[in-house]
């Protein structure tokens, strides 16, 4: 709670800058057509013009805050010009591919602890792997997995693990590397078997460090899911918004859109810091 | 079919291979055995496209790959100076530099931290497809605004971890320089900045693979007619698959040349830390 | 009844009412079809959707489906409801450009991925460069709105008669405030929005039978579009799942529409046919074809039967 | 679990011997060039010997400990516990090893991590509990099994690592300066609790340390250990009789091994 | 740099105070409710003096050297440390302090760990080469300069965290079991040059031991705690004169002294 006045403070602070450059970018629009009417406009008239334009460079906040409230609150949850309903179409891709990212990273750094190949040939590959702009060729995999018969929401999630899947790799190869060499001697003092050490040691030695890749993980996901949404343009979801708005020019649209996509990382990263805080204090380590 | 088989016997190969040479110790066979799971992977591909017919308007052969590469290096090396050079660089530099220089505000003044952090950590949230047409309209087509787009994408990964490296002292450490009493400066110079090295370093090791793909997706969203994001973009249109392919080979090996150039100079910067000592 | 699966060119809009209306209004029940309409996107390439198995038909553009077939895609257009071009380069009216003679020194937008062709073939015809270098003209890539033009980022954006033309009279601009320059009336139209499928699929009988049924069934979607527009565009918006688009923009489309289905039956005019390979060969230095594909390109095996 | 390697043994005058090691060395390899950790190290320790190894720091105690626990492979020589293998000794489970750190798992109480051996050994339920309950008392720490580590002090931590080695039926003790973090008093008490339980189990016990009154207290014999390269150069029979009070260590026989002791590690460093 | 706190005072028969407490109280606020570390404690510390404290583990001897350091600040009671607030005295640099655990900054090699406290201090770069050589020597690391601290055995980093004390003109020493990690050998060593050091300096040091012989040996007076709340049972002075070759230890008087500390530590156990 002790966070509360130097948060509001820095919303404050970025209010107030967002109203400034709402003003400084959408100046040369209001001017320009003030010119083509032969209009000459004094400055309240100015600003106030640029925080209530149609189509502006930058939405003043409260318009993107009326957009919000008009999608959200006044529509019914399921009709298609409801961003609750787009929210939940992305969402569900979005956790379908953490889910199998994750399962996947986790799959990948216990092959990496426990394999001696693995070790030495896949994690080069894997950062490798990230180097491809998956976002750039999203389009021709959904296309490719479209040809094979795979569409909907499963094109979607994959691109979603493929994002996610990395810091889970990354991060429980730190997590299941992170017992010292005593703790895994006693382990061998007494003879535990591999399923044994894995269980009891190396499993619960890294829940913190998984949790703080699931957070980056989920995140990722996040984005993958839009990116999946973008080049199946006319369908459902915060990226279909997204770009329906940029075709249109609708630029409050995509500020909402966005704002909502923003709300929805937030809301799933809580809830894993949730689960992490619960589950580490069930463990004694918080 | 004998592509298939062919495939499958290097695939098996390989597997034998990596099985042995993985026993082994030395830098010639820690080299060699992602290398060789490389190349299986390479010609698995040219087999399995050969071997099914696979259009190559779907997805081309590793050699026609190959041969494009020779053929449009020109176009190539174009599109690597604007989106690599130009864009993805200028804004690394200055993402990176701007989140250590705010971290270490935030770190002075703890009223930042906690106003600054939440807030950061829900912008942070906000999807780079979204920020990228915003950016793109404020800073024009040109590679301004990749850079910004990478100054955006780079900049929280590298604070978050700042912040946390130069709170990541312990409190015995801190105590000497309380009874030296060393000012705030030679604390931050002597003790923080220091200790907060091996975190920056993983910040800086995120933002690079972050750099790349930020400088490309954004030429998605508005572009001159050159830089690597535009081509893939519009020889897709075009069915020049195989360009759009040596494009991606290329973001491949500029990220992972980077990548392994910030992972070097790590290991010269922090050679103290355990996780640079073992093994 | 028969499966068929359409891949459009662009998103959900009045661009593609005949095929809405057809789907609605019953007539591909009636052939015995059940077709799914798959709307496309600004980095979908149809054709890549086509040959990957992923539809039997699509929505595309002459230039570009040619521009495939030399990169070794075997399509063939097989029907061309539209007749006439809806494309034009829309320009500012106070930055000076009263005729494609004032393009020197200035900057033209237009969409690429296969849409940038005509706009190519149409400076090299009028020879100029377009590399920005004296005497040409700059090429900018532009998305798929007309933000750069309203921002002045360009001078001269390539625009729609049926949808971005009127997103800049939207924003608050007039007709007066605009020049245009219609691909129609300046002689190097090409055509647009043909059905296409692959050499594989007109090879087999059973499925060059269907697509018979498939372009009578949505030839008289066209046509019953042309005739009620209103609710034709009502058909579209109700289709539109991203629920982003206005009734009044999609009405006003479907009437501009209609005056480019306007004297077309479906069959494609080999006329037309030969004077976009003439606009596209003329291109100088990089041309977008290098062959005049001939007859192989193009069929009427399937107007022919369905217009029987 | 263990009688496959247990010896039958008896208190015979010619106890068995458990370990043997001959000709042992051990060279570490480091970036900075190789270490002679162990050099030419020849021991003999019969079942129920209580022997303490003393030496200056790094002269190679742990690594000899670390030898027999089969947590290294020596360079050339062998070493045989129970008449096998130290690798076989080990999934035998013979051995009960305290770490010279505490090293609990710091998301187990103390109770769970001192079940975690019987855990792993498979004991029943009801045995875990009865166990725990019972080293926990050894250690006096009876009352804390609910509590975390890092709520306990280092020297409680010390203590209830030493409980974990003891909760399950090793025949060989392995201590490594189990006792460093301690006080002094607390020392004393746990030296006399952990005679009582050696004369009572007839383990063979391997204790490292540091102190010369400690080692001289504790065991049968005392192997005196030189710096780098690691050697053996004195093994004193201490002729102390098994019953030994406090009081003990004021006595002139006492003092005497002490003395001797203390001359053996003396010639092992570089002053006066 | 230390001239305006240091007393000029020369060794007359009543040495100024450098150091008193008064009705000190510390109470830590945990989470598990408080935990009071000190109560009541009284002590006045002469300049010259060395004072060894001792007490079981958790007694407060860490808290009390703290609270003199201006590590802590007490919930009650007033220090005076050279007759300014601890504060004061701390950015005079009045302080040398060793931590219970080495504690070198990892990134720094040995060198350039002691010699941080010198860059710190402003001290000339020739004069910091030298003094770093000379406390080296004096803790017998020598040639180790170059090494980085993990290169180096736990008892060899205590002693380059001692050198790093002494490296600076301190005149109060507080040191916090410098000599826990080391063999006996080595500690009577280093006692001897603490001793030395101490005589020669006229340095006033406090000393936290668990070791009855090494408080008895080192000071001139013996501080005895109890365990929580912490409070002074004991303060022994200690009749034995400057001069102690290490074999006083033997003396009567040394014996009749370590006896009363046993005894007055004894009584804050438990057992017996
Ligand atoms: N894993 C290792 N790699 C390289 N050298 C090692 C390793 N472990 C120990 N050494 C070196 O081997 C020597 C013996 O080490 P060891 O730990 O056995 O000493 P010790 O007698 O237990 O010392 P201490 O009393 O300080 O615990 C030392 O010089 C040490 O530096
Ligand atoms: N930061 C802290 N927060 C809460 N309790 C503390 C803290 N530091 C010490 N204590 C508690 O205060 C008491 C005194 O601790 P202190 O470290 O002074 O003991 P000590 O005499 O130095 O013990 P040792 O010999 O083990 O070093 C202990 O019970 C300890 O648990
Ligand atoms: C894949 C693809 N994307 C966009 C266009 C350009 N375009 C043609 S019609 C239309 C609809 C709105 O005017 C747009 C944007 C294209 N030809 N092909
Ligand atoms: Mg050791
Ligand atoms: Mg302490």
């Amino acid at each position: 709670m002790k966070n509360v006045i130097p948060v509001l403070t820095v919303v404050l602070a970025i209010l107030l800058l967002w109203y400034g450059g709402a003003i400084l970018l959408n100046k040369q629009w209001v001017l320009d057509q003030a010119a083509r009417q032969d209009r000459v406009l004094t400055t309240p008239e100015l600003i106030a013009e640029t925080w209530a334009q149609d189509k502006p460079k930058l939405p003043a906040p409260h318009q993107v805050a009326v957009e919000l409230w008009d999608t959200v609150a006044m529509k019914k949850p399921t009709s298609k010009r409801s961003l609750v309903y787009h929210a939940w179409v992305t969402m569900s891709a979005t956790v379908l591919g953490f889910g199998l990212g994750t399962l996947l990273g986790f799959a990948l750094a216990v092959g990496i602890v426990y394999n001696r190949v693995m070790d030495k040939s896949v994690m080069p590959w894997v950062i490798a792997s990230q180097t491809i702009p998956i976002l750039a060729i999203a389009p021709m995999i959904i296309v490719v997995l479209n040809a094979i018969g795979i569409s909907g929401l499963l094109p979607k999630a994959m691109i979603s693990m493929y994002l996610s899947f990395f810091p889970v790799v990354v991060g429980m190869v730190k997590g299941l590397r992170s017992p010292d060499a005593m703790q895994l001697d006693q382990m061998r003092t007494w003879s535990a078997t591999r399923a044994q050490e894995f269980r009891r040691l190396r499993l619960p030695a890294s829940m913190p460090y998984l949790f703080a890749s699931m957070k980056i993980a989920m995140a990722a996901s996040l984005v993958g899911a839009i990116v999946g949404e973008l080049p199946t343009g006319a369908v459902a979801g915060l990226g279909a918004r997204l770009l329906a708005g940029s075709y249109y020019g609708q630029t409050i649209q995509i500020w909402s859109a966005l704002l909502m996509a923003a709300a929805l990382a937030a809301a799933l990263v809580g809830l894993i810091g949730l689960i992490q805080r619960i589950t580490l204090k069930r463990m004694g380590m918080a | 079919m004998s592509w298939i088989l062919a495939g499958l016997i290097v695939w098996a190969l390989g597997l034998w291979a990596n099985v042995r040479l993985s026993k082994r110790k030395g830098r010639a066979a820690a080299l060699a055995v992602p290398v060789i799971f490389g190349l299986v992977l390479v010609f698995v591909w040219e087999a399995v496209v050969r071997g099914f017919g696979i259009s190559p308007v779907l997805l081309p052969a590793p050699s026609v790959i190959a041969a494009r590469f020779g053929q449009s290096s020109g176009v190539l090396w174009q599109d690597f100076v604007q989106t690599v050079l130009k864009g993805a660089l200028t804004g690394y530099v200055l993402g990176c530099g701007a989140a250590l220089l705010t971290a270490i505000v935030v770190d002075r003044f703890d009223f930042l931290r906690r106003g600054l952090l939440p807030v950061g950590n829900f912008v942070a949230a906000l999807p780079i497809i979204g920020i990228a047409p915003i950016l793109v309209m404020w800073f024009g087509f040109d590679w301004q605004s990749k850079a910004a787009v990478v100054v955006v994408m780079v900049f929280f990964p590298v604070l978050v971890n700042a912040v946390q490296g130069l709170a990541d002292t312990s409190a015995m450490q801190r105590d000497l320089m309380r009874t030296y009493a060393a000012s705030y400066w030679t604390s931050l110079w002597k003790l923080r900045l220091p200790a907060a090295l091996p975190f920056i370093f993983n910040g800086l090791k995120i933002a690079s693979t972050l750099a790349l793909i930020g400088a490309i997706v954004a030429e998605f969203f508005g572009s001159p007619i050159t830089g690597m994001g535009f081509r893939i973009s519009t020889s897709v249109g075009l069915l020049q698959l195989d360009l759009v392919w040596a494009e991606i080979v290329v973001a491949a090996l500029a990220g992972s040349a980077f990548y392994g150039g910030v992972a070097l100079i790590e290991r010269a910067a922090t050679f103290w830390h355990p996780s640079q000592r073992g093994r | 009844a028969d499966e068929l699966t359409l891949q459009l060119k662009w998103v959900t809009q009045a661009q593609f009412a005949g095929y809405y209306v057809a789907a609605e209004k019953g007539f591909y029940e009636e052939e015995d079809l059940d077709v799914t309409i798959k709307p496309g996107g600004p980095d979908i390439a149809p054709v890549q959707v086509l040959l990957g198995g992923g539809a039997d038909v699509m929505v595309d553009w002459l230039p570009s489906a040619l521009a495939a077939r030399e990169n070794g895609a075997p399509i063939v257009n097989i029907a061309q409801p539209f007749r006439s071009s809806g494309l034009m380069l829309t320009c500012l009216k106070e930055h000076g450009i009263e005729s494609p003679a004032d393009f020197p020194g200035h900057t033209l937008g237009t969409w690429f991925f296969g849409n940038e062709l005509p706009l190519y073939s149409w400076m090299s015809k009028l020879g100029y460069a377009t590399d920005g270098s004296e005497g040409g003209v700059t090429i900018q890539k532009i998305n798929f709105n007309v933000d750069p033009l309203l921002q002045k980022q360009v001078e001269c954006a390539t625009t729609m008669t049926y949808n971005e033309y009127w997103q800049v009279i939207d924003a608050g601009l007039t007709p007066e405030d605009l020049v245009v320059f219609k691909y129609q009336d300046e002689g190097i139209a090409t055509l647009e929005d043909g059905l296409y499928t692959t050499e594989e699929n007109l090879a087999d009988p059973a499925m060059t039978e269907k697509l018979v049924r498939f372009v009578r069934a949505s030839m008289k979607g066209w046509k019953y579009a042309e005739e009620n527009p209103d609710e034709a565009a009502e058909i579209v918006l109700e289709n539109d799942e991203t629920g982003a688009q206005t009734e009044e923009h999609q009405k006003r489309m479907m009437g501009e529409i209609a005056k480019l289905t306007a004297g077309s039956n479906g069959a494609l005019d080999p006329a037309d046919f030969t004077r976009t390979v003439e606009v596209l060969l003329s291109a100088g230095a990089d041309p977008v074809i290098t062959k005049d594909p001939g007859e192989a390109a193009w069929t009427h095996a399937i107007t022919d039967e369905a217009l029987k | 679990m263990t009688e496959q390697v247990a010896a039958p043994a008896a208190s015979v005058p010619q106890a068995p011997t458990v370990i043997s090691a001959q000709g042992l060395n051990l060279v570490y390899e480091t970036s900075d060039g190789p270490v002679q950790a162990l050099k030419d190290v020849d021991l003999k320790i019969d079942k129920g010997d209580f022997v303490s190894f003393i030496g200056p720091s790094g002269c190679g105690k742990t690594t000899f400990l670390r030898v027999m626990a089969d947590l290294e492979t020596p360079t050339s020589g062998t070493v045989l516990v129970n008449g096998v293998t130290p690798e076989a000794a080990r999934k035998a489970r013979a051995y009960g090893y305290v770490f010279q750190a505490a090293g609990l798992y710091p998301w187990r109480s103390i109770g769970g991590n001192i079940r975690l051996p019987l855990e792993i050994m498979g004991y029943s339920k009801a045995e875990q509990a009865e166990r725990v309950q019972r080293v926990l008392e050894l250690v006096e720490l009876s009352g804390f099994d609910k509590k975390y580590p890092w709520q306990l002090s280092g020297g409680m931590q010390q203590r209830a690592s030493i409980a974990r080695a003891l909760a399950f039926d090793a025949d060989i003790l392995l201590m490594d300066e189990p006792f460093g973090a301690l006080d002094e008093i607390v020392r004393d008490h746990l030296n006399e609790q952990l005679l009582a339980l050696w004369s009572r189990t007839e383990k063979t016990i391997c204790f490292v340390t540091h102190s010369i009154p400690e080692a001289v207290y504790l065991s049968t014999r005392i192997v005196v250990m030189s710096p780098r390269p690691g050697r053996i150069t004195d093994v004193i029979e201490s002729p102390l009789p098994k019953e030994r009070p406090l009081e003990i260590r004021d006595s002139p026989e006492f003092l005497e091994i002490a003395h001797r002791v203390r001359e053996g590690l003396r010639a092992g460093h570089a002053y006066d």
